[in-house]
């Protein structure tokens, strides 16, 4: 079951490092955070698989952490691309 | 080759790969993005070296916390860019750096694959000395007992960083609120990821400190995640950075290091040494430095990604 | 009966890395950010969710197997929020015509 | 026999080049903060190896390395919020956003 659990960490580590490659063609802030995005959730499971897979159940709690802070870094993000773009670091939330 | 290897392979692989992009990709926004990815997957690499406690550090600081410090500057400095790239070091100059660097990477492989076997070890040393910690896992009885000075000296680090962000204000700003007053929709989806996300993130982040005594975990890093969630409702605008010259603030501030401190002094005349602790109170006495020490690393860590202080009330 | 619960594992993990292959392509193939974004919903709240499904029964024990849950739950969570906030971004950056 | 502290070793190294040639060839100081966290969590990797090849007594690695790891993460990171607070002021002071010691005047600056 251990080398299953890494075989698949394994491939979602290459599928999701095949998608940074959106960030590096851009051509948009959006598609950037994207890419961010998709590594934070890829990278969970990829340390969930990996970490339980050689008996570490205790990945499960930097799993937890990993989860809150990749929460703030988005919006760290987004809120510095929407300042960025307009110029003022107190952007109006506009709905 | 077994499928461990092979995984450890494609690992260092897309680390190496999100390190070249992070130092090559033109846009220092994309590369703030790439150097947080690469973070995560450093996590990842802990784990594999079978260092959980600092997976999670790493997972706290380098996945999330640098990254939201860097994207900002990476925000204010965008104009500036194209300027800064016409300054890039000629042809020469790239080429000699590449061959030195070069070089001492394969200084440090050879030195890397040439240590000792068997290697060096203080574990056994840490092993039998636990019970005397009363704590069950080495790396908080090394952070909080037996190198507990290395972790006061940390943590006035910690405060001295502010210290000299702070000193970068303005006069007239000194003692005023840092960054800037984010206003955001109160009814917004941001205003309700923060209300959702942040009372769940104290309650984890209270849980990684509480944990600590046994299993992986520790006071930073969980106010690590205080202080995201603190970040988080400011930038949600559902509240404002507080003014710094706020005594309850300021005394937040030194309360960790104070009562570590305290507590090691008292620790010459019951214990014989600085930072000692009496066996029979080494558990209480650790929770009492690590509860505090858990707000003040927040509030520091909340304070310097906030910045200098830049407006009056 | 290990072998049974074996077979969930190898089943609903094989099910999550699917949804991530599909978030993937959906990022690189898809034309327009919107497009793209609906593709990495998928590989957030499907992917991740069969991965922690498959790897209940191996968590060793009914907390660890409940932070498991938690762990999705929260990225469902700030996943869902920060889709639309991306989307936002891309607006901005590509009205609508 | 290939384990993780044979291959992330060669990481950790490689890591301390890349670093090393970012921290000179990028002329703008955010790009030089990045590629020194770079060689610094290259240099963290090293310790990290070392800490799993002293495994013993039942633990996955040596207690001690991996602590001193932490402690340098926390201190790295100070640094970085102190360099970082650096590069936003310099830039609000000067407009500028390089080390250059003779910078043009504004009025010649490049578009």
């Amino acid at each position: 079951m251990s080398t299953f659990l890494l075989a698949t960490a394994g491939l979602i580590l290459a599928m999701v490092a095949l998608a940074l490659l959106r960030i590096l063609r851009g051509p948009g802030d959006a598609d950037r955070l994207m890419a961010a995005q998709l590594l934070g959730t890829g990278g969970i499971a990829v340390l969930l698989l990996g970490g339980i897979g050689i008996g570490f159940a205790a990945v499960i709690d930097v799993g937890l952490t990993l989860a809150l802070l990749a929460a703030f870094a988005a919006v760290a993000f987004v809120k510095a691309a929407d300042a960025s773009r307009v110029g003022n670091a107190a952007v109006e939330d506009d709905r | 080759m077994t499928m461990a290897s092979l995984f450890d392979l494609a690992l260092a692989a897309a680390v190496l790969a999100l390190a070249w992009w992070t130092i090559s990709t033109r846009e220092a926004f994309a590369a703030v993005i790439d150097f947080v990815a690469y973070g995560l997957l450093l996590a990842l690499v802990w784990v594999r070296l079978g260092a959980v406690d600092v997976a999670l550090t790493e997972a706290a600081i380098g996945g999330g916390l640098t990254g939201g410090l860097l994207i900002g500057a990476a925000a204010r400095l965008r104009a500036t860019e194209a300027a800064a790239a016409a300054e890039r070091p000629g042809p020469a100059v790239r080429l000699i750096a590449a061959v030195g660097s070069a070089l001492i990477a394969a200084g440090l492989v050879a030195a890397v694959l040439s240590l000792p076997d068997p290697a060096p070890t203080l574990a056994p040393n840490a092993a039998a000395n636990l019970a005397a910690t009363g704590v069950g896992n080495p790396v908080t009885a090394v952070l909080m007992a037996f190198r507990a000075t290395d972790t006061v000296l940390e943590k006035v680090v910690l405060l001295l960083a502010l210290i000299g962000v702070w000193s970068l204000a303005a006069d007239r700003f000194w003692g005023g609120r840092p960054g800037p007053h984010h206003q955001a929709d109160p009814n917004g989806a941001l205003a309700f990821l923060a209300r959702l996300l942040s009372p769940l993130g104290i309650v984890i982040g209270a849980y990684v400190l509480w944990v600590s005594a046994d299993e992986p975990g520790g006071a930073f890093q969980g106010g690590t995640i205080l202080a995201a969630m603190w970040l988080l409702v400011m930038m949600a605008g559902l509240t404002d950075a507080p003014p710094l010259r706020r005594r309850w603030l300021r005394l937040l501030l030194i309360a960790g290091p104070a009562i570590f401190l305290a507590v090691g002094a008292a620790g010459l005349w019951l214990a014989g040494a600085f930072l000692a602790y009496p066996v029979a109170w080494a558990k209480p006495l650790i929770l009492l430095i690590e509860v505090p020490m858990m707000l003040t690393v927040a509030v520091t860590l909340g304070l310097l990604l906030a910045g200098p202080p830049r407006r009056l009330e | 009966m290990s072998g049974l619960i074996d077979l969930f594992t190898i089943v609903a993990v094989s099910a999550g890395a699917f949804f991530f292959l599909a978030g993937t392509v959906g990022l690189l193939r898809f034309p327009d950010a919107l497009t793209r974004l609906h593709a990495l919903t998928k590989a957030d709240n499907l992917g991740l969710g069969l991965v922690v499904l498959g790897l209940l029964p191996h968590a060793g024990g009914l907390l660890a197997a409940l932070k498991l849950v938690a762990v999705w739950l929260l990225v469902l969570l700030s996943g869902a929020t920060i889709s639309q906030l991306i989307a936002r971004v891309a607006r901005r950056e590509a009205p609508p015509s | 026999m290939l384990g993780p502290a044979h291959i992330f070793g060669v990481c950790g190294a490689a890591l301390v080049g890349f670093g090393l040639y970012g921290l000179i060839a990028s002329p703008a100081p955010l790009r030089k903060l990045l590629a020194f966290n770079l060689l610094g969590s290259g240099a963290f990797l090293l310790f990290g190896v070392a800490a799993r090849r002293g495994a013993a007594a039942g633990f996955p690695g040596d207690p001690i390395p991996q602590a001193l790891v932490i402690t340098g993460l926390v201190v790295a990171f100070s640094a970085t919020g102190l360099a970082v607070a650096l590069l936003v002021r310099q830039f609000e002071v000067s407009g500028a956003s390089t080390l250059r010691s003779d910078p043009p005047p504004p009025a010649d600056a490049e578009a």
